[in-house]
């Protein structure tokens, strides 16, 4: 389980698709083909069955369920353990069988969601604080694992300043630390960690430092939106550009799959 | 280690009056988003258990369910929430304001609460694994110790090895002995039943031994790691059990709107729990209807193999 | 890690030549007594390999028959020999003589081995066992070392992940990816499959993906993981296959016999292996007619279960 | 594996049964009903039907190869993994999950051979030496693992002087290591080892401090022809009985699994 994903908002754009939609297609590129991928739930669901469709037809995805799958569920899912996901799989059985996969250093990518990230990429499922209040949020599932033995991984988040904070108040999942080798440092695979960070504004990539950086604004948000919105003194790139909107063969895939909606609040 | 060769089938209600005392660990949602023990877990509820610590990966809404009906004191899990609806609210007002009674949180994450049963199963006093490295899991978990590789020598975390008082798992098939088929996503549901102390199983169907023993390689429960057999058709509702019912989505989302407010929620139990005498009367209350269209629509059977020689 | 949709059929020759090297490190008889890939032996053996390390729980005769080819620098296993007859002779030969070339011993328990494979199936540097405290196999092999516990402090023993180079695995049926069914008692083979760095399958028969696809519980070996498939019918002779042929107890004994002595074993070499092409060749000194006494009389099939939803 | 095991002589006796008989008939005592049974190879395959058949019908049976029989297997056994073994077995798989309920202590009896035993009932079957020469045994297999995991063990041996030895040259499974307390200083559980070796001419079995001595003799074997066929001058117990000939019944079931005494070498 990685919950905590931004429940994608119904916010058609003049474009012709929703938000969710756009995070879904921009979740789906961070899938190279032939990549082993643990996938997670919600937009990364998604976003998997819309990879292997259309520029990744040979990755395969993991499920900490228990399940491994070359060919991809024939039908909309809810949770990695519905039935259509476990029929015709490559494998069902042990949750250990494929979190042994992850430890070896096997799959390529990982998917996140949290309710709190910082500047380091640490994510925090599990205590957050509103209003001065704790707050009890569901706890790690599968995340802390994924964070700490993927190649690298691809958080989805909804983007708000109490959300992309400076500094988590508790890691869950751990991304660059305090930064610098910290990772390796403390024992994880030199090389691994957050990649991106895919939100409702834009897309986060990190520096050598394990510094986020803003690389691209989704299309008609504005750059001081962004800033204004995020906890910290975000670095903006020079060259940023904006997310490319999800292609009609995209679309095509999502609306397939998920024709209510479900998961990307279609309008 | 004695093994009972009489049948050990008995009522959900006998099973958790004899095997289930107050203050028990309990393990359950072994496997996950399928084959949850909700007809066990409603009767722990019947019968009013109290101070259990819950075990499990996740549980999706069992936990929450029980922890709202004050039974419990502890929960050991990686996740605690309501998996396609969002949080558990039963979870926040217990853990955030000590509704209707404090709930101490041991966290760890999925692969850790595997490796806790694991290393049960294999009967050493832990695991080790570099997951949960550098984060406050590991830092506030006490059955998480940071340690010295003997091989090696780098960095990795000892997951203490974890044995529940009684592990109760849902399974789709098994005989009168406890000697069980489940297929699917299976979770930690195979380490869970060798880790724990007693094992109550629940079956969709009881089947005859030669049907169990025609297929020994799927035999991952054998009976004699198993106290009780409860035979409890649908028991696992709203949770999908491969080849016999699918999920139920729509209830989990109906229990996330019902369970926001304390006093939606004690409706909620007394509607679906306390106000049934047992599964029979909570299915009943579900309808024959809405089963059915949960029901086995187009079936997948798989290929036979070979025992003979 | 990518992974190869065109089929990964090859011939024996055409696998051991791409993928075993000399100077590979080879796990084989992963399930113990039954499933032991006889064909790929000899193929290794035909091929001329050379300072080959093997791995294994146990091997009955095969590891004997690769030592005494001169093909062995070192084994790593629980016991080599005979299993219904006794000792293997050119395992003596080798290791009191040097003949026909000396052979480090690195020696285990079957569990020493069997947690080896797994440690390295499950990603990480070592696992504790409680086996082998007190005994010279603790004390003598370096891959085997006593510590305390992190957790509780308790004596114990690391055992070092061991990941050969290749595992050769025989079982009853696999697709042309080689997602593969197998079944009967596995020994190491599921761990030993994850631990290699490639798997080179064997399989009796090649079925449709649909076949294998039908029962993921049982694709303990996903064709992911998987280099090669050789579609190799009684490629296991004389141990046996569950539901394809028994064990040809006979074979077993005539091979003590006919090693006792090297140049008996030089001839019986030259009559099975070197003097036949292939799996084909040596199947036809073995006849027709002991085959058909090997077959299976009675069959058993296994009670389907259904992935349908 | 547990080989080592005496070719149990084809010495039929006076009394109408072979010593082989004999010694499955004592091996099938020492399991007592309901008991989990790690039975190995050799002589206690058929001692473990004898025990079930007769005295000890809840008796569970446990195969290193990753198979556990509630129901024995029908017909002789010539290892482990032949198919009658596997069909209708009450598990087929994995030998870690075999091995891991013994070392988890549920395991009561296992079965060993060896090529040398001591004092101690420490195992040798991995280094010998005979003549001034070293000799290469086949190894440990699962011995090792049975001698220290499981509650007790029983040891089957041929009864000679250069088997029966002091101190073995190579400790492949330990007993009561040099006795005492050892097995507890060393990390084994308190409690657990060697319960009896059966032997050729008797049965061994142990005092409080870990050393055997010599509880029976077998029909018509001499005490004085025991203790001179060991390498260390043997006890005697003060109420020294003689190893019950096999019943009517045990040799009824020995002979009906076994009925070329194949294992027994009935003559």
């Amino acid at each position: 389980m990685r919950l905590g994903e931004p429940q994608a908002e119904a916010c058609a754009t003049r474009s012709g698709f929703t938000l969710g939609e756009l995070m879904v297609a921009a979740a789906a590129r961070e899938i190279l083909d032939g990549e082993w991928v643990f996938v997670g739930m919600r937009l990364p669901l998604l976003a998997f069955l819309v990879a292997k469709r259309l520029h990744a037809p040979r990755a395969v995805g993991l499920y900490e369920n228990g399940v491994i799958r070359v060919d991809p569920a024939p039908e909309m899912l809810y949770t990695m353990a519905d039935p259509p996901n476990q029929r015709g799989a490559t494998y069902c059985g042990e949750m250990t069988r494929v979190m042994s996969l992850l430890q070896q250093g096997c799959v390529d990518v990982g998917f996140l969601g949290a309710a709190e990230v910082d500047r380091h990429g640490n994510l925090n499922s599990t205590w957050g604080r509103r209003d001065g209040q704790v707050v009890r949020l569901p706890g790690s599932g599968g995340a802390g694992d994924i964070a700490c033995l993927a190649k690298r991984t691809v958080v989805l988040m909804a983007h708000q300043p109490h959300r992309l904070v400076e500094r988590v108040g508790y890691v869950t999942s751990p991304g660059y630390g305090t930064g610098g080798d910290w990772r390796s440092a403390i024992g994880l695979r030199a090389g691994s960690g957050p990649a991106a960070i895919l939100t409702t504004m834009g897309v986060l990539r990190f520096d050598e430092t394990g510094d986020a950086y803003l690389a691209s604004v989704h299309p008609g948000v504005a750059v001081g939106q962004v800033v204004a919105n995020t906890g910290w003194k975000l670095r903006v790139a020079a060259d940023l550009g904006e997310t490319p909107a999800p292609s009609a063969a995209e679309l095509g895939v999502i609306r397939e799959f998920d024709p209510e909606g479900f998961w990307t609040r279609q309008p | 280690m004695a093994i009972e060769q009489n049948s050990k089938l008995l009522t959900m209600g006998e099973a958790i009056a004899r095997y289930v005392p107050s203050g028990s660990s309990v393990l359950m949602g072994a496997a996950m988003e399928q084959l949850i023990p909700f007809a066990a877990g409603h009767e722990l509820i019947r019968q009013d258990r109290r101070d259990l610590t819950l075990i499990g990966p996740i549980s999706d809404i069992l936990f929450d369910q029980l922890i709202g009906a004050g039974c419990v004191a502890r929960v050991e899990a990686a996740w605690v929430g309501n998996v396609s609806a969002g949080v558990g609210y039963n979870l926040r007002r217990a853990t955030e304001q000590g509704v209707p009674r404090p709930v101490e949180m041991i966290d760890y994450t999925n692969f850790t609460v595997a490796l806790a049963l694991h290393a049960a199963a294999l009967g050493v006093p832990f695991l080790p694994t570099r997951s949960t490295l550098g984060s406050d899991v590991l830092a506030r978990n006490p059955h998480l110790v940071e340690f010295r590789s003997p091989v090696g020598g780098e960095k990795l975390v000892a997951v203490e090895a974890l044995a529940p008082d009684v592990a109760i798992l849902h399974v789709q098939r098994a005989d009168a002995q406890g000697n069980a088929h489940a297929w699917g996503g299976l979770g930690v549901q195979i380490d869970g039943a060798r880790a724990a102390r007693r094992v109550i199983l629940v079956a969709e169907e009881i089947v005859e031994p030669e049907v169990i023993a025609s297929d020994p390689n799927r035999t991952e429960i054998p009976g004699m790691l198993v106290s009780a057999v409860v035979h409890e058709p649908w028991g696992a509702h709203p949770s999908p059990v491969q080849g016999y019912y699918g999920r139920d989505h729509a209830f989990f989302h109906e229990y996330h709107e019902r369970s926001r407010k304390r006093e939606d929620f004690e409706n909620w139990l007394r509607e679906w729990v306390l106000g049934v005498e047992n599964r029979a009367g909570y299915l009943e209350r579900l309808g024959a209807e809405r089963r059915g269209t949960l029901g086995v629509r187009e079936h997948a059977w798989s290929a036979a193999v070979d025992f003979g020689y």
